[in-house]
């Protein structure tokens, strides 16, 4: 069993490896924010901080053989899903041990073992892919789901309504979930869109349909795992709306000064983390002290990565002709 | 060999693709059921039922990107496009999605899909309905080109793209489908090998889909000894092939149905004109539409795609004086 | 006043109007049905017949600034906005006489002077057309609207998605009405839709809808003229959806035997000429034998028209080359 | 004479065409309150207010369609395609609509609308985010294609494409937006012109957008004397200036951003091949981008387009022996 696949197991496993993984999600884009602050990193980067309990509801929840297609904001759920900190630093570094090589970069994580299919930076590029995958298990007969993940701005792209009508008639087994973090880059849902609770725009496609607290794992995954089951039951599939916040800016560069004063701060009140830390408490799965280790533990645990990451070599110059056709 | 037409010729690949892989299955508008707006799958439905031939609705990106899913779980979709320009509405998912999914994925997704599309102009469909358009999938590293000449190569290369493991682009010049030729079913053609149809030693003539017929009457009109090459893949394109028949005739012409300016054979004439620098006996050129929308009117259509006439006035001129000829819009002061 | 503009007012000023250009289009259509048969017209051709009530309610609804943007079924539409038969023939037929000089041909029609874009042979091509147009009159608070006309099958592209989301968000004086003549292409709309109201689907763009019996042009008139208002009000767009039928293929090679059994002649019973003419009767505006009189107008008038247009001259070749460039 | 950044000139252009004219409109995404993702619209929202600069929802295809119905309704629309790869979802309207509508109207609409769209590599987006793409609008009758290569043609271009009664593709460099340069804003550049920025006789430099720059640099390393032309509009490109160029030079080098297979540097060296044959010294030749996506990680991307370095080696080669050189990737053995 590969790393990736046993940190994938951890997750499906325990809830306090959930708690531990937002940790590290969380240090993660803290130390990656950081780094291209200081110049270390090139390009750009979308940062999941207030997202990572629907990142964890999925990797939790799936199965190990269903897939996902996911966007550019993709360190959260590649983390969740089992990629090592280091293959992610490492392809967001550029380097040639990053899970994709380094050919891709922060928008472009991968893993075929965890079903995570190459991350897409186009709007709507994930979700038809979604569809074609459940294509291919319900052809199959296979009992797997894929699983779309979009944020609340790109469902006015056409090809949402395409790809939620085409799985709808062809009820296959893949589950839309939105993670309505408010802003589509620097603009206000509200600014761009007619509704507020995009869950409903499901109804057009005749598509079960539900609106879930995203910041509570717990509350993601009960509505995820019926999602789930009626996929593999052959009832079609489910767009669920996961109501979250963006802490962060839309990308490297954005301080996200738009925001209504107040705003962040409400939502930041309801952290993923803490929602969680305050279950785990309350279940007497995790007391102060505890957490206190786990955090410190993640911060040095991250120190290691990008210590070690950063030794990691370049792809050498070859590196760019691989893999552009594949060979029978 | 059998002796039929186009479309069936389609339609046979396609059930032998699919009687010999049950990964392969087709979708797209209107070709379960109604076997297809140019009946290219007749008869698929009744043979391989529901699951694997299907009707969607009218929303080319999302059945496109279902393809390119399927195809990373293993399957091998088949799509149409009904016509060439409805990728205008979905060409984020072939060129920027499936082309670059195996780079992206470090070698480990690979998207073997084909997307089969009709086009070109010749049968009164007008500007939204007739164009060529390769370009749009030209210069993709990642995604393969093919285009059909005739019912022996739509038999043969649609299989071999089936067989890709890699995205193609499949295109049917939409005046074929009802041609007839006699096919070997045993007939393998490679993607990226060009068909050397005819042999000669006065000129290259470089052309794909119709306008590889068209040429071959041309040639016979000028009575002029040239080799024909069908050049079936236009990514990637055979080099080989077709220098080595330059380097032996020592001209070129490529005929082809896309605008004079910007047309894929400004591809093949700037790489051979490179290579064979000095060794020419005349310019390398080209023989393509004007640059105008495709017209609709029968009247002006019917000279839109170069004809017989003007590919053999102009192979002969070029061959006679070793200068490049004019096309005919400018001798005969028609296009200002 | 141009010959089409004057045509235009017949229909915006009396009843009997519509009545009569019903039989123009009606009859029209059947004759481009035969003369393609004959192989006398080239191409592909889309009949508009048991729509024609839709296309009169537009026509004698709207201004005549107004615009509308349709699409390849066009010549029902274009004739009731005032085409004559002999430009929209001629240019099915190629004739430099042709609404577009003959470069365009059946799925193209096209004059300026009546508000008529050209319409388009790509699904989804004229819907977020409209809302440009729209965007226009609302910039320069003129007070006219653009219509968007289109299929059931349509409403699963990407662009109408878009386009009513854009339409509503910018509140738009725009009105996107859909003919559902039960099928796109040979599909029936079940095959490739799961909901059977597609006027639903404005819901998810907090758009004002309604669904209309578009076989009655009174009824469907009523409709679009509190759409009108609401747009010219600065209310925004509307959704209307007008419940019709295909009686003919989708093109002239389709036979349409895929319909099932019975239902053709169920919607016949409601033909929109029919519907017409009662309303007209029993209002006392029409009687038999004016019926019957209108009827052979109707077919005269048409044979004098392809008469005419069959002798009309083909373009010269140098129109292939024109109006590819504007100059300013 | 203004010292500016190339997102400013942009700015410029567009505030003193929206000022001279009350029909020029701007809408994308986020270009209005955030002032543009690459800050090309700053300040434009507080002089003219939320009617004219417009934020709009993340649908391409809408926005892109509503330019050209309002560009019909005699509006001069600027939008915002923020990488040119999102033209994949919204090609349609541009080349099936906008291109055509003049035509299919017998001349009754035109569409005066400029599509903005960043593009190009060099800044670590990825291969969603970096490819040029001149092909998917190139070789459309109807559309123009112009690319910006400093601050100056920035400000002059732009405002000669919104001053265009036919719609315009502006490719932006992507890397460009923070380079300096002095701009006169009195300078107007006419599209379809190509810049002769440099004077030389041994050899002519074709290049485009960032490749003029690296060219520039180039010419400048072999110390050999060259022309260099900006082409600046690739549709339609001056074939005049180029022709009386390489006539002069006797020898053509075109630099582009662009796949070795079937970018359009093809098209400048195959006309020129066939209007000079037998009139040149060295085969026409071109420099361009490997067969690649476009790779992210710095080590290799800064190889992926043209270096200065790269096209100096070639025209050196290229002038000293009269023939074309390989490619580095050939030359190093790396590609296979
Ligand atoms: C087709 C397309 N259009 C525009 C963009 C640019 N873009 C990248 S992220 C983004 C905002 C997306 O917002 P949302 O869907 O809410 O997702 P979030 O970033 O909040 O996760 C935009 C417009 C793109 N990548 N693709
Ligand atoms: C983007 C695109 N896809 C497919 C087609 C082919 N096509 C032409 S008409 C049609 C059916 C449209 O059905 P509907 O919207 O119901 O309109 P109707 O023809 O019934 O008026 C299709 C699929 C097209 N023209 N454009
Ligand atoms: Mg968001
Ligand atoms: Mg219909």
């Amino acid at each position: 069993m590969n790393t990736a696949i046993q940190r994938r197991e951890e997750v499906r496993k325990s809830e306090l490896a959930w708690y531990e993984r937002m940790l590290e999600i969380r240090e993660f884009e803290t130390q990656v924010n950081a780094l291209f602050a200081s110049g270390a990193i090139r390009g750009t980067t979308h940062l999941c901080n207030g997202q990572e309990a629907v990142d964890l509801a999925i990797a939790s929840t799936l199965n190990n053989d269903d897939v996902v297609a996911a966007t550019y904001r993709s360190h959260g759920i590649g983390l969740a899903m089992g990629l090592t900190s280091e293959s992610v630093l490492a392809e967001i570094m550029g380097k040639a041990t990053g899970c994709a090589g380094g050919v891709g970069g922060s928008m472009h994580l991968c893993n075929k073992s965890l079903g995570l299919l190459p991350t897409s930076a186009i709007i709507g590029g994930g979700m038809p892919i979604a569809a074609g995958a459940a294509l291919a298990f319900q052809i199959r007969k296979e009992k797997r789901v894929a699983l779309a993940m979009f944020g609340d701005g790109s469902t006015n792209i056409g090809s949402f309504h395409e790809s939620m009508n085409l799985a709808a008639i062809w009820k296959l087994p893949v589950i839309y979930i939105c993670d309505n973090n408010v802003y589509g880059e620097y603009s206000r849902i509200n600014i761009t869109t007619p509704i507020e609770d995009l869950h409903m725009r499901a109804e057009s496609y005749a598509m079960p349909h539900e609106k879930v607290d995203g910041m509570d794992i717990y509350k993601v995954k009960e509505s995820l795992a019926n999602a789930i089951d009626r996929a593999r039951s052959g009832g079609g599939p489910t767009f669920i709306e996961a109501k979250t916040y963006r802490f962060s800016g839309h990308s490297r560069a954005d301080q996200a000064l738009y925001r209504p004063e107040g705003e962040l701060e409400k939502w930041q009140s309801r952290d993923p983390i803490l929602v969680t830390e305050n279950h785990l408490i309350k279940a007497g799965k995790l007391d102060s002290s505890k957490v206190a280790e786990m955090k410190a533990k993640a911060v040095k645990d991250m120190e290691t990565t990008i210590e070690k990451v950063q030794k990691d070599p370049d792809p050498q110059i070859n590196a760019m002709f691989k893999n552009i056709w594949a060979v029978k | 060999m059998a002796d039929m037409r186009v479309r069936q010729a389609i339609v046979q690949a396609l059930k032998d693709e699919m009687t010999n892989d049950p990964s392969v299955i087709l979708f797209g508008e209107d070709i379960a059921a109604a076997e297809g707006p140019f009946k290219t799958s007749e008869g698929l439905l009744e043979q391989f039922g529901p699951d694997r031939v299907r009707d969607t609705p009218i929303s080319e990106m999302a059945f496109t990107g279902a393809a390119v899913g399927a195809a990373m779980m293993g399957m091998k979709p088949v799509i149409e496009i009904m016509f060439m320009e409805f990728l205008g509405v979905a060409l984020d998912q072939l060129v920027t999605e499936a082309a670059k999914m195996h780079y992206l994925s470090n070698g480990e997704y690979s998207v073997p899909m084909v997307v089969r599309a009709s086009n070109a102009s010749g049968l009164g469909f007008g500007s939204q309905h007739s164009q060529t358009l390769e370009n749009w999938v030209n210069a993709t590293p990642g995604l393969k080109v093919v285009t059909l000449s005739d019912a022996q190569s739509a038999y043969s290369l649609l299989r071999a793209a089936i067989a890709e493991p890699n995205p193609v682009m499949f295109l049917e010049p939409r005046i074929l489908y009802a041609e007839r030729g006699s096919v070997d079913t045993n007939l393998k053609m490679e993607i990226g090998k060009a068909r050397l149809l005819q042999n000669g030693d006065q000129v290259t003539v470089v052309a794909m889909g119709n306008m590889v017929n068209v040429a071959r009457n041309a040639i016979k009109e000028t009575g002029i000894s040239a080799d024909l090459i069908d050049l079936a893949t236009l990514v990637p394109w055979d080099r080989d092939t077709v220098l080595n028949s330059v380097s032996k005739t020592k001209r070129l012409v490529v005929v082809e149905e896309s605008p004079f300016s910007g047309g894929w054979g400004n591809e093949i004439v700037a790489y051979v004109s490179t290579q064979l620098f000095g060794k020419l006996l005349a310019p390398a050129i080209r023989i393509s539409t004007p640059d105008v929308p495709v017209p609709f009117s029968g009247a002006l259509e019917s000279r839109f795609a170069p004809t017989s006439s003007e590919v053999s006035r102009q192979i002969k001129e070029l061959v006679e004086k070793n200068q490049a000829p004019k096309p005919w819009w400018i001798v005969e002061g028609v296009s200002k």
